[in-house]
């Protein structure tokens, strides 16, 4: 294989892989403090890219710009959710047995609301920002590489490394990983459980309204686009360990430069079934993941 | 005015359909160590829990030095001063000691004075200096213990209540814990324990109290108390 | 007569940089109860499961009855003849007492009702006939304990492996552990256990083996080991020594 | 001693001595129904129903019991199809004899998948089935001619019609196929049912309650998972074989699609899965919502019918987290008890 | 004085991945029954309104297959119409022709749907393989105008049904008219990046590049290609999907779509050519409707009823034998039922439209203008052909 080309689709790999692990850092760590897999996730993507395209498109605001809403928006909406939603779950299961298995039936049934209310007020077409300036390739010696996709990725390492900084130096940080290892315990140490929860949803979709922004340039808004990132994200998340910050991003990376150059050897769906096959195989190797802790 | 330091009356509780307590009443002296006796599942645990909120109470009231604390969410419960140390230990298992203590000072009032508190504990305790950036989960059990008493200490409650901690401790661990909770009991703090161990906690306690049946049987000092005869022939096993 | 029906030679076990087990050596001899003692992180936890099958050691043999079952799985084990309790009890909750019991008999046969029938038989054993329909997650703490001994007997073990079993039980509670045991060991078991608790040690055991930093420090009559210097030192401290003189 | 932590109601669990009973007199009914109505609409979504029981009774053989969530059920769904009409398409290989052959290569399948996956727990083994299933789909999508069959990648396959036979699985109305698939559902139940009762039962609850304790009771997880996988596997392409012949027309996306196996899922979940009727009762239930919401919503407002389903799911799992079958069976033993007065 | 209401089904995926195209049909439809109520309704029925009601398949086979049952039974409808997907309408057809109920194929085009002598089936628009011919035929017709062949052809399209069994019949065309296929690539839908297949565009250098993908993907490679300035000689040549819906075009930069060459089975500047009042207000009512002008999916919505519609005058009534074989006799030349740019609409015995044919557009100048078949071709509309490079377009 030509190295032009090989470089070429590792770069691709590397900035797609960036992407994918920036998306699924909410998810993994809503996972690691509640121990719910929240089947939900694509949708809260979905609406912070409708977010972003409505301040684009009704108040003008740049796509970048829009996270000043985005961010926001999507944290009281996470925040919102925890706490009426999946709340009641959570004290329910504190008398009984913890069942993670209804927490996931329950996002999903959010997923089902989230991404049919969506089809229902935005309707199903297909809707994307335009730039109205023109961002010019980075020429990385003779590979291009696409501007908004490098920044997306860029801010996926910086708000891993933020993050993981944050946990584990922060009084609140603390608290959310006290949280996520013992929840009565932490309740008995003074910490308000059920606001950690909160926050900590609401912080995992706020870096979903980030990412928002920050791909609305290059990714369209459909009221389904939720399921393929969601799904995505899961595999990502699984394959790094789940509720690991640095392990949602070293997945994303193995998946993305694992499919960027298999598809340069075989089709992109053999290519497909090549990351799902390394997939399987990484687990049955490290049954909790790249990074996780079995 | 006298104001208990701890003031629980007619408190019923329970899981599900079951009511686990039946209307307890218990009252703690400023500055005294109370032991609370009981058959394995005779609900001490519960009574603990319902206090701190991790257990909604039917009904009843807890106070502390006056002030009800009946009904707050268990974050709550621990600003007011009522701090335990549960039962199992409970250790956030991936967390360095002093990450584990540090959590134990999370409400406000704490964190400001978390530097002194922390010498303190390290004072009590001076393995857990020395270990201070081990990670929980590697500790033997007397350790994880002391981290555990530690965590509430860095609280800086008013009353502090123990859960069976001398469970699964070596015989020779159980003489340091208790030496550790007499010193304790010096820095004028109110003191509530569960204990298996009937015989050494009611020769160290100021008094006892017997939780059968959901409610409280029987009570009395310490010395009053071992010397009862049901209470000699069910959990003495004289 | 009494052969040995465990033998335990050189086991040892890593766990990253500790030594948990050091190349401990004991018997198990037929109809016999050996107490095991020791400080918290003796590693007679780590022991425990590697007999059991659930650790597997990483050097030394483990013979039941001459055939050598380290390195085997739990199940293998458990058919082989050893039966255990966990420290803390796992019953099945959703199911009854009953049913809690027949679980074990399946590993020796599928008739199900001569399995049926070993089990009330158990229960009744147990003392726990009047509850044979309770789904065992309605049980007191006591008889989830004794729920769990019964399920161990339940396999037909020739050797019980015993952790902790009355742990933060009342006096009351546990002489009544106590005389179950001493039932069991009446009904052909041998027994192994592990506990803290110096009252329950001294009336079952009839030998008492002591560890410390993995290695054995003691082995003998119960009277004897309590008394030597090496096991006062290490595992009762000053207080134990006074109380007795 | 808390003696009174004991439940008053000790009456027993009607999915174990009732049982047969009762899946006796609801065999009954249902048979009676083409009695009653002839009206095709109303056949047409009894079979629907029924299918839908059927196939989450099969997924809930395995996972209901073990306690694991596979969603990676449909990949059998598929193998069943395809392999019954391969062969008819191909050998004229009557699809009776085609769906016991698609039924042993998924059970074939399950046994390779189920071998390393078993040791995954939670999310992570979820994964991996719909990971395996996945590739099986999106192969079969891909290829079109696999050792001489014509797969027909993506497109799917067509059964040929040959006329009404019963060897060829074609029939003209709707009540055959009717009482095949309530057929096929009362043997499933029965399955489960003598499954509950019998050694592999037995040690499926074990490992559910507790993998550690079941091992040291001298079960071995692989063995007995291994064996209900092949089990449900085996019911789910007999499933998958009835839909191929009955709306004649079989493709990936639909018959192999994550999608299925969430249906599967959901249904025996939300009617109570680990029981023998639970998946019965939430196919009875959510079936006929999906269907009532979508006649009358769905051709109007886009969308609305699938937010209330998500609602409804959202309120089961809130309000019945094991299922519905649990609070049914209270009112019903409630109802009974009121004119039975003891 | 009143008038029987015939009540007409139509089964289309109004929620899921293709709702966009259900409702744009949906519309198309609703278009058509409003206009002919309000001009008389069916006039040989003394006048009778006519009444659409949908049913939703979600694209799923299973949920066509009830629904059909559904409208045949529960709503009585007179004849049906729909499902877009292939897969729904073939099993769904099935239905219809066991309750006797006429179907008009709107939409699908796996060819076998018309190969099955079944008598109350009845396609409109093209099968499949013609999708691919024309393509081709495109490439042929302005080769010959200008002497400029291209001898390389690559194909990407989405790995489902649609996408394969068009790469298969492009691959056969191609073969057959001495062009060499040299990148032939499957994706799978719903990719959130295109740069790995422009990789493989770029190494393998076709001169002529066929895309086969729905809106999103679409969206998102028309964005990459532009971006990555990758330069395909004889242009990029889309099959429908992405490139038919008037969603994408307003999400797209124009430059991005710029000379693109768009095959749909309808002619995208019909409303230039045509003089048809209703075709007009169609295209005017969709504006108001959906947003944007009437699309190539409207269109079949608007012209589906306008055949059945045609079909009841004749029958005289809503019997559904008698509706079948008026339809069996349909033979259009002019009205709105031509609103996808036909010349006529005629069924074969297998109920094929003998007529069916795409239209191909280019795109210049930002306007869609038809270039083929040369008969649609407006005066004054000049392929730009081969297409410029990125770095000659203008404000590059
Ligand atoms: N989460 C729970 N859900 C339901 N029942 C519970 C729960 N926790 C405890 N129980 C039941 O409540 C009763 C009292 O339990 P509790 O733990 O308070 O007893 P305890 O006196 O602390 O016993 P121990 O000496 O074993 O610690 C027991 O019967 C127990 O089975
Ligand atoms: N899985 C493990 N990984 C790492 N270290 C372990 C593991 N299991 C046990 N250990 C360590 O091995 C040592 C022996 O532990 P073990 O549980 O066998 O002690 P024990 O004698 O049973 O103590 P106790 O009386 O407190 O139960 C301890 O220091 C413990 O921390
Ligand atoms: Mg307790
Ligand atoms: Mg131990």
């Amino acid at each position: 294989m030509d190295p032009f080309i090989l470089s070429f689709a590792v770069v691709n790999g590397l900035l797609q892989g960036g992407i994918y692990g920036g998306i699924a850092l909410g998810l993994s760590l809503i996972f690691g403090v509640l121990r719910v897999v929240n089947f939900a996730h694509g949708s809260f993507l979905m609406l912070s890219l409708y977010l972003s395209f409505w301040c684009w498109n009704l108040l003008g605001i740049d796509p970048y710009l829009s996270a000043i809403v985005t961010v926001p928006a999507m944290f009281a909406l996470g925040y919102f959710v925890q706490s009426v939603i999946i709340s009641p779950l959570i004290r329910r299961e504190r008398a009984l047995v913890v069942e993670p298995l209804s927490a996931l039936l329950l996002t999903c049934g959010v997923f089902l609301v989230l991404d049919n209310v969506a089809l229902m007020a935005f309707g199903p077409d297909v809707r994307s920002v335009q730039l109205s300036y023109y961002l010019p390739s980075l020429m990385l010696g003779p590979i291009p590489v696409n501007i908004p996709r490098l920044i997306a990725a860029l801010a996926a390492i910086l708000v891993a490394v933020g993050v993981s900084f944050w946990l584990r130096h922060s009084h609140a940080g603390r608290a959310i990983r006290a949280t996520a290892q013992n929840r009565d315990a932490a309740a008995m140490s003074g910490i308000d459980v059920p606001k950690v929860y909160a926050v900590t949803f609401g912080l995992g979709c706020a870096i979903l309204g980030l990412f928002g922004a920050l791909i609305s340039p290059f990714i369209p808004a459909t009221p389904t686009i939720g399921l393929a990132f969601g799904i995505k994200s899961f595999i990502v998340v699984v394959l790094g360990g789940m509720g690991s910050i640095p392990g949602s991003i070293i997945g994303g990376l193995v998946i993305g430069v694992f499919e960027a150059v298999a598809s340069q050897f075989v089709t992109a769906t053999s290519a497909a079934i090549f990351s799902l096959g390394l997939f399987i195989l990484v687990l049955l190797v490290r049954p909790a993941g790249i990074m996780g802790k079995a | 005015m006298y104001k208990p330091a701890l003031k629980i009356a007619g408190l019923t509780s329970g899981y599900g359909d079951i009511r686990v307590l039946r209307g307890v009443d218990l009252e703690l002296k400023p500055g005294t160590i109370v032991a609370l006796i009981g058959a394995n599942g005779a609900g001490k645990t519960t009574l603990l829990r319902t206090i701190s909120g991790l257990v909604k109470a039917d009904s009843g009231f807890s106070e502390l030095y006056g002030e009800s604390i009946h009904g707050l969410a268990p974050h709550r419960v621990v600003q007011a001063g009522f701090v335990q140390s549960p039962e199992g230990k409970q250790l956030f298992a991936d967390m360095t000691i002093l990450e584990n203590l540090m959590v134990g000072a999370h409400s406000k009032r704490a964190y400001e004075r978390r530097n002194e508190t922390l010498e303190e504990v390290y004072e009590l305790f001076p393995i857990l200096a020395e270990r201070r950036y081990q990670r929980a989960s590697t500790l033997s059990g007397g350790q994880q213990q002391m981290v555990a008493v530690g965590r509430a200490l860095m609280a800086l409650p008013k009353v502090l209540a123990l859960d069976e901690p001398s469970l699964g401790l070596a015989p020779i661990m159980v003489d340091r814990l208790f030496e550790s909770i007499a010193k304790i009991r010096e820095r004028n703090l109110s003191i509530l324990i569960i204990e298996q161990n009937v015989f050494q906690v009611l020769e160290m306690a100021d008094y006892g109290y017997v939780l059968e049946n959901g409610q409280i049987s029987l009570s009395g000092t310490g010395a009053e108390l071992l010397g009862n005869s049901h209470l000699r022939a069910t959990y003495l096993g004289l | 007569m009494s052969g040995s029906l465990l033998e335990v030679n050189g086991i040892s076990k890593r766990f990253g940089g500790l030594q948990a087990v050091k190349k401990l050596s004991f018997n198990v001899n037929e109809g016999e109860i050996l107490g095991l003692l020791g400080p918290n992180g003796a590693g007679k936890t780590t022991a425990f499961n590697m007999i059991a099958g659930f650790h597997k050691p990483d050097e030394g043999t483990i013979k039941l009855g001459g055939h050598n079952i380290a390195g085997s799985k739990p199940w293998e084990v458990c058919r082989a003849g050893i039966g255990r309790t966990f420290q803390l009890s796992k019953p099945f909750g959703d199911l009854t007492v009953v049913e809690n019991l027949m679980v074990g008999g399946f590993s020796r046969s599928s008739d199900r009702k001569r399995i049926r029938a070993a089990a009330e038989e158990i229960a009744a054993f147990l003392g726990l006939e009047r509850k044979g329909d309770t789904e065992a997650h309605n049980l007191t703490a006591f008889d989830r304990r004794k729920l769990e001994l019964g399920r161990a007997l339940s396999t037909q073990p020739r050797l019980l492996l015993m952790d902790e079993v009355v742990a933060g039980a009342t006096p009351n509670e546990a002489s009544e552990m106590v005389e179950l045991v001493k039932k069991v060991r009446a009904r052909g078991v041998s027994v192994l256990i592990v506990e803290h608790v110096m009252k329950v040690i001294m009336a079952l055991s009839d030998r008492v083996i002591v560890l410390d930093y993995g290695s054995l420090i003691a082995d003998g009559k119960p009277k004897d080991v309590v008394t030597s210097p090496e096991v006062l030192k290490a595992y009762f401290g000053e207080r134990y020594v006074q109380a007795r003189t | 001693m808390t003696v009174s932590t004991i439940p008053l109601d000790r009456t027993a669990p009607v999915g174990f001595s009732k049982g047969p009973a009762l899946a006796l007199i609801v065999l009954l009914l249902a048979a009676g129904l083409p009695l009653v109505t002839q009206d095709s609409f109303f056949i047409h979504s009894a079979i629907m129903v029924l299918f839908f029981a059927y196939m989450a009774t099969a997924w809930n053989f395995l996972c209901g019991y073990v306690g694991q969530l596979s969603l990676g059920h449909a990949m059998f769904s598929g193998m069943g199809g395809y392999v019954s009409v391969l062969l008819f398409t191909t050998f004229g290989l009557s699809p009776w004899l085609g769906m016991i052959v698609g039924g042993l290569a998924a059970a074939a399948l399950s046994v390779v998948i189920g071998y390393p996956t078993f040791r995954l727990k939670g999310p992570y083994f979820t994964l991996t089935t719909i990971a395996f299933a996945e590739i099986v789909r999106i192969w079969v999508e891909n290829t079109d001619t696999f050792l001489g069959f014509h797969i027909k990648g993506a497109e799917g396959l067509v059964v040929p019609m040959v006329g009404e036979s019963f060897a060829a699985f074609q029939f003209g109305g709707k009540i055959p196929y009717y009482y095949i698939i309530l057929g096929m559902l009362a043997l499933a139940i029965l399955a489960t049912l003598i499954m509950e009762r019998s050694k592999l039962g037995y040690c499926l609850k074990a490992i559910r309650g507790d993998r550690d304790a079941a091992e040291a009771l001298g079960i071995s997880p692989t063995r007995y998972t291994l064996t209900a996988f092949a089990i449900s596997a085996f019911m789910t392409a007999l499933g998958g074989s009835f839909y191929a012949q009955f709306f004649r027309y079989i493709n990936p996306e639909r018959n192999m699609g994550t999608e299925l196996s969430i249906d599967m899922a959901l249904m025996s979940i939300i009617g109570g899965q680990g029981t023998a009727f639970g998946p019965l009762i939430g196919a009875l239930i959510l079936t006929p919502l999906a269907e009532v919401t979508r006649g009358y919503l769905g051709g109007t407002f886009l969308g609305l019918h699938l937010v209330i389903y998500g609602i409804v799911l959202m309120l089961a799992v809130l309000y019945f987290p094991k299922g519905v079958l649990e609070p049914l069976k209270n009112l019903a033993v409630g109802l009974f008890r009121r004119r039975n007065p003891a | 004085q009143a008038a029987p209401t015939v009540t007409i089904g139509c089964v289309l995926p109004l929620s899921g991945g293709s709702a966009s195209v259900g409702s744009q049909t949906k519309v198309g439809a609703e278009i058509a029954v409003d206009q002919i109520n309000r001009e008389g309704g069916i006039k040989s029925m003394g006048g009778a309104k006519l009444n659409v009601v949908f049913g939703d398949s979600q694209s799923k086979a299973d949920i066509g297959v009830t629904e059909t049952e559904r409208l045949v039974t529960r709503e009585n409808v007179a004849a049906l119409c729909g499902a877009f997907n292939s897969a729904v309408t073939f099993p769904a057809t099935e239905v219809a022709e066991r309750y006797k109920t006429p179907w008009v194929v709107v939409g699908a085009v796996k060819d076998e749907i018309t190969e099955r002598n079944f008598k109350y089936v009845f396609r409109i628009n093209n099968k499949a393989n013609y999708d691919a011919r024309e393509q081709v035929d495109a490439i042929d017709l302005l080769s010959k105008e200008t002497g400029k062949k291209p001898k390389t052809l690559g194909v990407i399209y989405e790995g489902t049904d649609w996408g394969r069994s068009h790469a298969a019949n492009i691959k056969k065309f191609a073969s057959e008219r001495g062009y060499s296929v040299v990148l032939d690539e499957a994706a799978p839908p719903n990719q959130v990046d295109f740069s790995n297949q422009l990789l493989k565009v770029r190494s393998t250098k076709p001169e002529a590049l066929i895309v086969a993908f729905y809106t999103p993907d679409h969206l998102i490679l028309s964005r990459q290609l532009m971006e990555q300035r990758l330069d395909v000689p004889f242009g990029i040549h889309s099959v429908g999907g992405g490139t038919e819906d008037p969603a994408f075009y307003k999400a797209v930069p124009p430059r991005a779509v710029g000379y693109y060459f768009v095959q749909e089975d309808f002619q995208i500047d019909i409303t230039e050519v045509t003089k048809d009042p209703m075709i007009l207000e169609a295209d005017k009512r969709s504006k108001e409707v959906l947003g944007y002008p009437m699309s190539a999916y409207t269109a079949q919505g608007l012209s589906g009823v306008y055949v059945i519609k045609d079909a009841l005058e004749r029958a005289g009534s809503a019997d559904r034998t008698k509706l079948r074989d008026a339809l069996a006799a349909t033979d259009i030349k002019s009205g709105p039922a031509l609103a996808t740019g036909y010349q006529q609409i005629k069924f074969d015995e297998q109920g094929q439209n003998t007529h069916a044919h795409g239209a191909i557009s280019q795109n210049i100048e930002g306007k869609r203008r038809t270039v083929w078949p040369a008969e649609n071709r407006a005066p004054g509309v000049k392929p730009s052909w081969p297409v410029p490079t990125w770095s000659e377009r203008p404000n590059s």
